[in-house]
């Protein structure tokens, strides 16, 4: 990029994406639990109150059905909501507005109402919440049509895909990573309109014996195990970042696998019927001539999240257990 | 607030006539296999919804649950487009893709034609929100039955427009029955309005059968939501003639209850109304009829004569806007 | 089977189910919407509340994620729940309970509390009940560990997998298929015993170029489609019929492929991180070098399902599909 | 009914002492990362958990939301086993599998340890609903916090509860706050307690800080349930001291309000009534207190020893019984 950069937290760059979409556009709006006076759970809407006043920016009771709901109504008479979850956990308990109402509006009107709607919030497993609170609704979300699905990994992916996200015609679901907003990256300057668009995977590392697909809270961890097999196995593997998981980027993918002819897709949710699964299926079918190894799958193991922080690590995707992977599918 | 010209109430008593017509045809339509899926009538309510209509605005925001067809004639969508939608056609109010649950008509501020149960009570509240946003007078009308007040939804709605003081009348067309399940088997209350006290939102019963009470009771919750913005709460009671829908014998009902409802029958009452206060002749009645009776029946020759909406426009719906790599290949 | 048959409908095996089990268990009790005075939206339950009352037999307002819930917590003291769902296409208002406390509390609480309770209902698209009302859940479903999920296609697989799901200590979900309540099969005379063990698939037909993997609807779709490719193509399929969802039977799965060396599958969900996908992924990674051609499926459309019936039934697999699928995973 | 013995009383301020001697280890533990995950504190409001406690019976079913430590520690869970739990180790009351938000003790008919917001509601009223379908007298106390009040379920669970008549305490802990939002911008009521008139069923108000007031009011409440099953509702008054969970600094109140409810300490309290009755002397008290940290203190020094959860029963807590081909190789 000619822009000059700055380095900014993955929190600081979601909080200017809204920053930059309520100054835009009159009519986006910011609505959830502890967004405004608490600056937001995880801080995200840092400022954003003082900002842009109460009339914008709206704490809701606990009530994530009612105010999802609220979102798409609104969002039929014209307004643009931004809808924070807490955590994606919690939009459990809102699954039907998020699957039923904000995507099917547009065919069951027969195309009078789109519902420009973006709910955001972190996603999947953090530290040690247990089983109710560390669901990867990636999946679910997926299989929805009518949504579209993005997983940024980094400060430039979180901002510019929330803003792309925000000015979607159609419903959003930005699932950000509670572990990541700490986390640092080069970002264009405030001012340079930075929108990265939906469905366009990114290779975040070159590579030439293996396609590490991943996402979220999987691109450090495909990033730290290229680098040790790099160095420890001289495996040369390419992290390709789907960003998007819907609609998922097979161009980006198939360009990959044409060149390593071995994949290993290390994803954040659980197995079944997870996204590994469906971009597996689709590696298979379009260069199944191509492979030259199965293509292997590293997730979480299929049991419900235990507290206990070894447990804990044992259930969710590693290095470790990636490396083995590759290391299979190269015959290492 | 004044009464409206009496001109209005003998339109009211055709559009009542209409929706009756209409429906009346529907269900032969549907008996006769024309028409496909679920079927919910309104034939009995009509007063609910046309007196409501009355004492709104047109630019007034209504949303409704499955038993809709109603609320889009009453607010002037063509028996035409209404037919057609039955019929899966093109010419549809939705294009042929919702369906008799699924009405919408964008530009008479009609937005559906909801099938989950209470799940659009949230949705009239986020409408709500948008004509407080951007300080509209738009008041939003949310019709929903007396089975949905059993729903979560509908809980965290009333507790939201309470909360932000948002423009919304929550109308509860209590009809008694929820498929089969009566009211007192539903809900722990002696009645219905008394759940309105849990949000302090102010409630108002009224008799569902008859077109003025609705009316004036409804514009003057209107015009006081108008003035200052709040949400109000109306238990409308009426009854539907038919069974839930057109598969349902509603067995669980006496013979006996039906025949005291259709005694009372709201177009039949205004209709009297009228008559006493020569504002209608009986000529004038049959002529009204007859011109519901013809255009119910013009509109089954229309949707039998639309087109289907086309196959290659499979994909055009999910999506507004094209869509990177999809759908997949 | 020795046992003498006699043929039934699919309704009335789920009606037999149901009461057998009534019979046998006093901490058995069927709850949900309609199910007694009206005898169930679908008929299912009929006949149960005049011989069991209304203590057994219990209706409830529209209010699934309350006595789902109910449920659960009945469970947890020692009762075992059937919940109906009118159909699972408003279990989504109830998601929480079923993903979250169903499914988490013998995790959460260490062992201490499984939960003995089966959901069941129609699931997956009826006949033009559009968007809202078409919805496929069992890969929804299935991404939840500590679920079970079976899909019985006959009146045989749903008593026999009835029964089971509401003696199995964990929670089961039923989904059952409305399209087939009216359908007909042989079933073991009353009084036998007919248990299906969750997790155990059943060869449908016999066949040995291609194996078509079906379950619920589209059993009798590839039964059809199997006939015709035999007919017309000379092709003989070996028609699977999965049974359950979760746990999967992947010796049956690799048995079968491994006569035949290609697969088709057909699933009656959205293909998005469907059935289809995780049962690929599992057979191209356990058979990789078996396989004559790409696995292929034929799910619905990924589109919001429309009322109009010409379009839903393009949304839909079909046996021509089905067919055109096998053709080319077998070069035909 | 008859005034337990005071000795119960005692014991009951013991009980309140372990609870706060107890968090405040954890807390200190937390501070030092010895604990995980999110950890909510109950202190300031023990008076509500112990009032309930001591007014209910040992077999009455007790369910709870995810500040949960109270409650286990009040039924006779030993804070050896809270605190291992903290830990994440296999001598904790959820085998170190639950943590803090999900804390269980079967034995004790403590059901949880529940973090999804009033999702435990519907649970509550299932258990009630199993005492009736056999029964027996046992009456279910749910507790959970003001916050609570506004999701789908509680709404779902109350209707229910009400209309099956079913022998449950719903016991609201109002301590003003959910997380920063205080309960007049969650809640569209002037009290919380006419949020029962919602479904008909009987509301009390209590002040949480006085534990003698909600053993009384709660035994009251529970032998009329017990008499004849049906549902209650009570708001409970009270506070916590601490922030929502030990990451919240709690700015978002004044320290004039924490000041005012600190001097209203349900611990001082109780002890000073105790004292003024002559039944508690001030060596007693100390002695008690001591035993209380002395308690806290070994709790920790037992988690810290415990074991691990074996890694290798990683796939034994997800199905009860053997699976066939599950986990997948
Ligand atoms: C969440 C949900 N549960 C169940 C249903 C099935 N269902 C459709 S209509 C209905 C009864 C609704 O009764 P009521 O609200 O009184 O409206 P009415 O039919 O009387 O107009 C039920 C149970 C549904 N559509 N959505
Ligand atoms: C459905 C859901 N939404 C949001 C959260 C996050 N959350 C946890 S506790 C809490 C506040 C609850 O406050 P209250 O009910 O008053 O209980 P208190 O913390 O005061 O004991 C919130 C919003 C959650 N756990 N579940
Ligand atoms: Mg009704
Ligand atoms: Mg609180």
């Amino acid at each position: 990029m000619a822009a000059a950069m700055r380095e900014i937290t993955y929190r600081q760059a979601l909080n200017e994406a809204l920053a930059e979409e309520l100054e835009r556009d009159p009519n986006v709006f910011l609505m959830g639990e502890e967004v405004a006076e608490y600056n937001g759970a995880y801080k995200v809407s840092q400022g954003l109150l003082e900002r842009f006043g109460p009339r914008r920016i709206i704490d809701t009771p606990i009530s994530e059905n009612g105010f999802a709901g609220m979102g798409v109504g609104a969002a039929m008479v014209g307004l643009r909501p931004v809808i924070e979850f807490m955590t994606f956990s919690f939009s459990l308990v809102a699954f039907d507005q998020v699957v039923n109402n904000a995507p099917n509006m547009l065919t069951m009107s027969g195309g009078q109402f789109n519902i420009p709607i973006t709910f955001r919030g972190p996603n999947g497993p953090a530290h040690q919440l247990g089983a109710t609170h560390s669901h990867a609704t990636e999946c679910l979300y997926a299989n929805v049509p009518g949504l579209k699905i993005c997983t940024p990994a980094t400060p430039r992916d979180a901002k510019g895909l929330l803003k792309t996200a925000i000015r979607d015609n159609d419903p959003v679901l930005v699932l950000e990573v509670e572990l990541l907003y700490s986390s640092k990256g080069m970002v264009e300057e405030e001012g340079v309109e930075l929108l990265i668009p939906l469905g366009e995977a990114e290779v975040k590392r070159e590579g030439s014996d293996v396609t590490i697909i991943c996402y979220a809270q999987t691109v450090p961890l495909a990033l730290a195990a290229a680098e040790r097999l790099e160095n420890e196995e001289e495996i040369s593997a390419e992290v390709l970042d789907l960003r998007s998981i819907k609609p998922l980027d097979m161009d980006a993918i198939v360009g990959s696998v044409a060149k390593t002819h071995r994949v290993v897709i290390v994803e954040q949710d659980r197995p079944f019927c997870g996204v590994g699964a469906e971009v597996s299926y689709r590696i298979q079918k379009e260069m199944f001539d191509s492979l030259d190894a199965p293509i292997l799958r590293v997730a979480q193991e299929d049991v419900p999240m235990p507290y206990n922080e070894q447990l804990e690590k044992a259930v969710l995707p590693s290095a470790e257990k990636l490396i083995a992977a590759v290391k299979k599918v190269c015959y290492a | 607030m004044a009464q409206p010209e009496p001109r209005d109430e003998v339109e009211m008593l055709s559009s009542m006539l209409l929706i009756r017509r209409f429906e009346e045809r529907a269900s032969q339509q549907y008996q006769a296999q024309k028409i496909g899926g679920f079927c919910h009538l309104y034939i009995g309510q009509e007063a609910v919804v046309c007196g409501a209509v009355a004492a709104a605005r047109a630019d007034d925001y209504l949303i409704t649950a499955y038993r809709d067809h109603a609320h889009a004639l009453a607010r002037g969508t063509s028996a035409n487009a209404c037919m057609a939608e039955l019929f899966g056609k093109a010419t549809g109010c939705s294009r042929g893709l919702g369906g008799s649950m699924h009405y919408f008509d964008r530009e008479r501020h009609m937005y559906g034609g909801h099938a989950i149960v209470a799940a659009h009570v949230p949705l009239a509240v986020g409408m709500a929100f948008a004509s407080k946003y951007r300080e509209e007078d738009r008041v939003t009308l949310c019709f929903f039955g007396d089975g949905a007040i059993n729903q979560g939804s509908f809980h965290e709605a009333l507790n939201l427009a309470a909360l932000y003081k948002l423009p919304v009348v929550f109308i509860c067309e209590n009809n008694l029955f929820a498929m089969g399940t009566s009211v007192e088997r539903s809900t722990s209350l002696k009645q219905i309005v008394d759940r309105a006290e849990g949000y302090d939102i102010p409630g108002t019963i009224i008799d569902g059968m008859n077109f003025r009470e609705v009316r004036d009771k409804l514009s003057e919750i209107i015009s006081s939501i108008r003035a200052d913005p709040h949400p109000a709460f109306a238990e409308v009671r009426t009854y539907r003639y038919r069974g839930h829908s057109m598969s349902d014998p509603a067995s669980y009902r006496t013979k006996e209850q039906l025949e005291k409802y259709r005694l009372d029958d709201p177009i039949t009452r205004l209709r009297a109304q009228l008559t006493r206060e020569e504002k209608l002749t009986n000529e004038q009645f049959d002529r009204l009829d007859k011109e519901a009776k013809e255009v119910a029946l013009a509109s089954v020759k229309f949707a039998e004569e639309s087109p289907e909406p086309p196959l290659d426009k499979l994909y055009d719906y999910t999506y507004s806007q094209p869509v990177g790599q999809w759908p997949p290949q």
